[in-house]
């Protein structure tokens, strides 16, 4: 027998308006178990709250209804008078009367009868609800970041000099990521790789990070806090242990592969550093190129190392990193656009991607820094064509948000370092950013060709062999354009990394329909997910530019460092589990949950909840057929009878 | 007096229960038979919820969850759309009409789905009638209670 | 003095029984027949050989009402369901069944406390006792004769009926019986023939053999008694033992129950169902310990309690043989060939 | 069509005998006498003494995985199996109460089955229908060629066709006469559970009375458990005293979940029990 006040909220007139609240205090009154009700003008104002708890202890009461507004506003509130006033804070049972009652109706005999119904059924199921104790656990102090661009770097250096151990996971052989691939950054034009490796170095020499390049994540156990991290280091062939880096092995090397690095523009050697600034420098032999790896015999970069650190017998190993929360920062690609036929792609040598394009201007790209077409011509006429996969329902929908401004700043660069014309085929030029609309009226003075109008299709020029022709229609004329140029660059869509699904899926991150994660909540918690302790930051997330990706890297640190700083913290109490006299063994619990939180225990042959991992989505209980898995605050027989008290009226 | 249904709805926390909250606060009005079961997830339903339901007298049932792949659990909602559809198979072949259970995705953001959802339903349910075949007959209690 | 009637006009009689109370007998149903409640009187059906269910559900019903209540008001009302014994004509019940009435008086009212549930049921009752026919061989599944019970005893009954080819003889036996039968106007009286073919048919039914022959019941109780911890017997005859609750609920004698209280909006009853000791939750304790967890502990305890426990508590074995637990039985088990057996070990 | 039913039971004995003696398993499910010829006993062998009580005739019905789930976790165990019984070992491999190593089945290919209790011959209008385990390790007779003319889904045909109200009527009927005995569910090989859903008193899923709503939440509940998992043995309706033909409502789901998921129960240990799977590509039309 439960002691019961109920606690109508007038909400001004916002529910007072649609739903008689005194009659509706009334009738509370009659219900089994409810020893008080009462109506108020604010429930969540200060007196409202005094009300409550005053009532608790006059009347001894054991549970608590308010009825008022959504739970998802107040029961924050409500279950901290609860908690002020000495009952247990999962005592208190919030009813909907505003928004899915008085709000949707403009009868108000409507509105009363059925925030009656509503009612019962909480008093029905406030009876049967049980205090809940929040579970401590201890949190370790050390952080995983997932990516070693300058998402990942800026985390890791943020959380290393807070005094925290980071562990930087790096998939390539080399940390820099993207950016250390561009030449220039806009609007400011500085140099990227005199801003970026700097930051790369400060990585290797920092004494609180671990680097560990080469590697992937294989698996992730365990929970916020408390996260056992699997990472493969994949196999270089060479011992970096004894490797001094002097490269005399990648002079010899007589294996050739596609430098992806220089996007494929050039080749580069089996045994390799991806490109000169590149951290770790340490090589490692590309097993697809190597002469020994695919003929059997050579073994030249052997000879010539003088410490012994190439090992062809080499097997990929793991390590388990315990680690208590995780950033993850695994960036972009740019889409394929070769199945997009109409624009060449793949087909005429004149038709380049953004990636290519900023290779070409690098001092340590394949052509030094020239701009010169594959058959070494300096192009006369260059077109670049915005949102090629990107903002066309198609392909993806998204804006890649970047490609503006880059095209921008291509344009600068191909009037910098050749005679060309250089015309922009764009759908909207969107340049919101610190000094971005200022640079886009500094191209513009540079005299550079505007069409506002997507390329339609790039062909064979039926007049001048070996040229291009774009297509497109102008909608500021109106009119139909062709255009004879040497080389066309596209602006492909920014998509998740390749290798993100697997990554949400070992982390248990949602994606939104592109593949790109999902945050917490899109205005309030960007850099939180739906997986406790797992942060995204940069491009993973969704397209945004250096400083954003800089901005996030560093929000996603903070917020890391507000789990890891704890030595303690308390989970959430409205796990499920598990009635181990009721359970039949069937295990449907341990094969359904997303969290891996249930597990079979074979030597008491029933199965167990892990609780720390459970999230409360309550999948377990249903399809347990023997009920033996109990749902916390939202047990079988508690919304069996909140359906019954609902269904009364 | 027009036959009034009694609709459970059951919805999911993060989805369809914050859709529905979304439709009130954008102040849409729609039918007052609906009355909602908040559970964290579509999966948390158990298919005896819906049985029980009709048992109890309601003369239609409204589930709600996320947009399949959208589920706040990841994939709590596949689970549900599968057992939930042999729910639905089976009220069918026991003889209950099918257009009395019903199953929509609802996210937070589509108050007006919710709205629209519920006034269809409702409309439906009505013309259907009294729930009968399910529902327990209260037995008249003695005088003295 | 002796009536009869064509088994044709049964239906007439049973007109006559349903204007003076409650009907209940045998009708034919898709499994096969049972005692129901009689709304028509064409249903009444004598063309049976036993009944899937035993007769006890005439005193004894699966559900039993005893009180309705009203939940969550600070003082819980109730009020007892009323009890509305009409009298009652129960028809066609074989010898067997006749006699389990007796033993389960024991428990009803026999032992000082008294089930008025059960009592008025059964004194408001007025039993038509129905002979086996004896032109026809035993079912394999009965033993009655071994268990002292003729085919056509009439002992127990008010009323004691034999088929005669397509005559149905009546007898009254008790007073209660007789002076019912000068009520009944629709049967003929019977003639010196027939009460003569009566006579001899109710002691060629004591010679009429069902499958086993005559055992001492004061052995197997004590032999059972004895073997009570050979585990690898008990373990081997409930081998294929399912542990559902066919055979209890089938029995005449089965009279364990279980105290349901069956809540809705908050108005309840509570209600007495039959329950099983066959079920796990039958002797599940609150601590969660249960002491019969095994499926050969709660047969051991089903077949020491009728013919063991029962027998030394009240001199008799709780069974009459009537076979129907073996009949129903998903797996066969037979019950007394497991009693035979256990007199071997 | 003829099966050698002594031919079988001669070849049951023999490797019964071959696999306890050679300590392979250490019981052998089989069948036994029972108290006459037309009514065999699920019959546990745990020696070689044993196995000369075993039989095999055309009453052996009953489906022995019921009985797997009985002995402790690793027990190893010989199991003799006809085609639906075979699916249900299966079924129990896919979810992990039994393991395939543990196991060594004796395949019985069969037909013409009768009931014990009626006498009726058994076919695809009350079982799957099939004639020749799924899975074995041994196979005791020769594979049954041909099928059977009728498939186990068209004795639905009927039922289907019904108008809801009379289907609502049928079942009512039929589920009404449940006295709650639990045959049903002891005697099916997948309702392992102990206690049972219905069993519970917290939460209180259904009324424990056999009335009408008590047994509807127990049965419809029931086919629910079942679904996707039910191996269309029968052996629920054989074991039901009144008669219920639970069969009925077990082939419409499975037939269902067949169309809505394409995977069929107890049919190969690799897949993965349909309720508790899902493929992201299911279609929201299964809930139309």
């Amino acid at each position: 027998m439960s002691r019961i006040g109920v606690f109508v909220c007038h909400c001004g007139l916002n529910i007072a308006k649609t739903v008689r609240v005194s009659e509706l205090a009334k009738f509370a009154s009659t219900l089994p178990d409810v020893v008080v009700a009462k109506d108020y003008k604010f429930m969540c104002s200060t007196p409202g709250q005094e009300m409550i708890a005053n009532d608790i202890k006059k009347h001894k009461l054991d549970r608590v209804i308010v009825s008022a507004c959504s739970p998802l506003m107040h029961e924050q509130t409500f279950r901290k008078v609860l908690e002020n006033a000495g009952l247990n804070k999962y005592l208190v049972t919030i009813v909907n009367i505003r928004e899915q009652v008085s709000w949707v109706t403009h009868d108000i005999e409507e509105g009363t009868a059925k925030a009656k119904a509503v009612l019962n059924g909480a008093v029905y199921r406030a009876r049967l609800l049980g205090p809940l104790t929040s579970r401590v656990i201890d949190v370790n102090d050390d952080v995983m970041v997932v990516g070693a661009g300058i998402a990942g770097i800026q985390a890791s250096l943020e959380l290393a000099n807070t005094g925290k151990k980071v562990y930087l996971i790096e998939k390539n052989s080399t940390i820099g990521g993207h950016m250390a691939q561009f030449d220039k950054t806009f609007p400011t034009l500085d140099c990227s790789a005199c801003i970026l490796t700097p930051k790369m170095d400060a990585v290797m020499q920092h004494k609180n990070i671990t680097l560990m390049t080469y590697c992937e994540v294989s698996e992730v156990k365990g929970f916020v806090g408390n996260f056992d991290v699997t990472v493969r280091q994949k196999a270089r062939y060479i011992d970096h242990s004894k490797c001094n880096g002097c490269l005399a092995c990648t002079e010899k090397c007589p294996g050739k592969g596609v430098s992806e690095w220089d996007e494929g523009l050039v080749k580069r050697k089996a045994i390799h550093i991806p490109f000169p600034q590149a951290v770790p420098q340490r090589p490692i032999i590309d097993r697809d190129a190597c002469v020994f790896f695919k003929k059997g015999k050579c073994r030249l970069c052997e000879k010539v190392c003088e410490h012994k650190a190439i090992d062809f017998e080499q097997q990929d190993t793991f390590t388990t990193v315990k680690v208590g929360a995780v950033i993850v920062a695994t960036g972009y690609d740019l889409m394929d656009t070769q199945p997009l036929v109409q624009y060449g792609y793949g087909k005429y040598p004149g038709v380049y991607n953004a990636l290519e394009v900023e290779r070409l201007f690098n001092s340590t790209g394949p052509t030094g820094g020239k701009v010169t077409l594959r058959d070494g011509k300096e192009p006369q006429a260059i077109a670049i064509l915005h949102c090629i996969g990107s903002r066309d329902k198609n392909n993806y929908e998204h804006c890649s948000r970047v490609c503006c401004m880059y095209s921008l700043k291509f344009s600068h660069l191909f009037k910098e370092k050749t005679t060309a014309d250089v015309y922009q085929f764009y759908i909207d030029m969107r340049a919101a950013g610190k000094g971005y609309e200022e640079f886009y009226n500094r191209i513009i003075e540079e005299d550079v060709k505007f069409i506002r109008g997507k390329g339609a299709r790039v062909a064979e020029s039926a007049d001048e062999p070996g040229r291009l022709v774009v297509e497109a229609e102008d909608t500021i004329t109106g009119k139909f354009v062709k255009l004879p140029v040497d080389m066309v660059v596209l602006s492909p869509a920014m998509i998740p990394r390749s290798g993100s699904k697997e990554i949400a899926r070992l982390f248990n991150l949602s994606t939104d329909k592109n593949g790109f994660f999902m945050e917490r909540h899109p205005k309030l918690a960007p850099l939180s997910t739906m997986s406790e302790g797992i942060f995204i930051a940069g491009v993973c997330q969704s397209p945004k530019d250096i400083p954003d990706t800089v901005a996030q890297a560093n929000g996603a640190a903070a917020e890391a460092l507000t789990i890891v700083e704890k030595d303690k913290m308390e989970l959430e109490a409205t796990t499920a589990m598990v009635n181990p006299s009721s359970c039949c063994a069937c295990q449907n619990c341990v094969r359904v949950c997303p969290y891996g939180a249930p597990f079979f225990n074979e030597q008491k042959g029933v199965s167990e909840i892990n609780e720390a991992l459970c999230k409360g989505c309550g999948l377990c209980a249903s399809v347990c057929p023997a009920s033996a898995i109990i749902a916390r605050h939202f047990t079988n027989d508690q919304v069996l009878a909140e359906i019954e008290g609902l269904m009364e009226f | 007096m027009e036959f009034e249904p009694k609709i459970l709805g059951i919805a999911c926390n993060w989805c369809t229960y914050t859709g529905a909250d979304l439709a009130g606060t954008t102040r849409l009005s729609y039918p007052q038979n609906l009355r909602v079961v908040r559970v964290m997830c579509s999966s948390r339903i158990n298919p005896s919820f819906i049985f029980r339901a009709f048992q109890l007298g309601a003369d239609g049932v409204l589930v709600g969850g996320c947009h399949p792949g959208d589920c706040h659990y990841n994939t709590g909602n596949l689970y549900a759309r599968r057992r939930l559809a042999v729910t639905k198979k089976i009220l069918e072949f026991a003889g209950i009409e099918p257009e009395r259970f019903r199953v929509e995705w609802i996210s937070a953001s589509e108050g007006n789905k919710f709205a629209e959802v519920v006034r269809e339903f409702t409309e439906q349910v009505r013309n259907l009638g009294p729930q009968t075949k399910f529902k327990i007959e209260r037995e008249p209690m003695p005088e003295k209670i | 003095m002796l009536k009869k009637t064509a088994i044709n006009k049964i239906s007439e009689l049973a007109v006559q029984l349903m204007q003076k109370g409650t009907l209940i007998a045998p009708v034919q149903e898709a499994a096969g027949f049972n005692f129901r409640e009689i709304s028509d009187a064409k249903q009444v059906n004598l063309n049976f050989h036993n009944t899937i269910l035993s007769p006890k559900a005439a005193f004894f019903p699966q559900m039993e009402d005893f009180v309705q209540y009203q939940t969550g008001q600070s003082i819980m009302e109730a009020v007892p369901v009323e009890l509305n014994v009409k009298p009652t004509f129960l028809f066609g019940v074989r010898p067997c069944d006749v006699k389990s009435f007796e033993i389960m008086d024991i428990h009803f009212s026999g032992t000082g406390v008294v089930d008025p549930y059960w009592r008025a049921r059964r004194e408001a009752t007025t039993i038509f006792g129905y002979a086996f026919d004896l032109d026809e061989p035993a079912q394999a599944e009965e033993f009655y004769q071994t268990l002292g019970i003729g085919a056509a005893d009439p002992d127990g009954s008010d009323i004691f009926m034999i088929r005669k080819g397509e005559t149905l003889l009546l007898k009254g036996i008790t007073p209660k019986g007789e002076k019912l039968l000068t009520q009944l106007s629709r049967l003929a009286d019977g003639s010196a023939n027939e009460e003569e073919y009566f006579r001899n048919y109710i002691s060629r039914g004591r010679d009429f053999k069902t499958r086993y022959t005559c055992v001492d019941d004061k052995n197997i109780a004590k032999k059972l008694e004895d073997i009570f911890d050979n585990g690898d017997f008990w373990m081997k005859v409930s081998d294929a033992c399912l542990s559902c609750g066919v055979c209890t609920f089938v029995c005449p004698n089965c009279y364990c129950f279980d105290i349901c209280d069956e809540t809705l909006f908050g108005k309840g009853t509570r209600r007495r169902v039959w329950d099983a000791c066959m079920f796990t939750d039958f002797t599940l304790e609150a601590s969660g310990h249960n002491p019969r967890a095994q499926v050969f502990q709660r047969l051991r305890q089903k077949i020491k309690h009728k013919y063991s426990y029962h027998v030394r508590k009240y001199g008799v074995i709780s069974c009459v043989g009537c076979g129907r637990c073996t009949r129903h039985c998903p797996v066969n088990i037979d019950i007394f060939s497991i009693v035979e057996e256990a007199m071997t070990v | 069509m003829s099966i050698n039913f002594k031919h079988i039971e001669d070849k049951l004995k023999t490797e019964a005998k071959k696999l306890l003696e050679q300590g392979k398993v250490s019981i052998v499910l089989a069948y036994g006498k029972g108290y006459d010829d037309h009514h065999p006993m699920p019959y546990v062998a745990r020696n070689a003494a044993d196995v000369g009580n075993i039989v095999f005739n055309e009453f052996c019905t009953a489906n022995l995985a019921r009985y797997l789930v009985r002995y402790p976790r690793g027990t190893k165990i010989a199991i003799a199996v006809k085609a639906a019984d075979s699916r249900a070992v299966i079924q129990l491999i896919q979810e992990d109460k039994i393991k395939r190593e543990n196991l060594v089945v004796l395949g019985i290919p069969v037909s013409g089955m009768k009931n014990s209790k009626t006498g009726e011959i058994i076919d695809s209008k009350t079982t799957c229908g099939l004639y020749n385990p799924v899975l074995y390790d041994i196979l005791l007779g020769k594979e049954v060629h041909g099928k059977s003319v009728i498939s186990p889904y068209d004795v639905l045909a009927e039922y289907e066709k019904m108008d809801k109200d009379a289907r609502w009527d049928f079942w009512k009927k039929e589920l009404d006469k449940c006295i709650r005995c639990y045959a049903c569910r002891k005697a099916c090989p997948m309702c392992y559970c102990d206690p049972c859903f219905i069993d519970q008193n917290k939460p209180k899923w259904g009324e424990k009375s056999p009335e009408s709503h008590g047994n509807l939440m127990y049965h419809l509940t029931r086919f629910h458990h079942l679904a996707g998992r039910c191996i269309d043995c029968g052996e629920c309706s054989r074991a039901c005293p009144v008669n219920i033909p639970l069969y009925l409502f077990h082939k419409k789901v499975a037939k269902e979940c067949e169309e809505m998921f394409g995977q069929v129960a107890g049919m190969k240990i690799e897949d993965k029990p349909t309720l508790v799977n899902f493929r992201v590509e299911d279609s929201d039309k299964i809930l139309e």
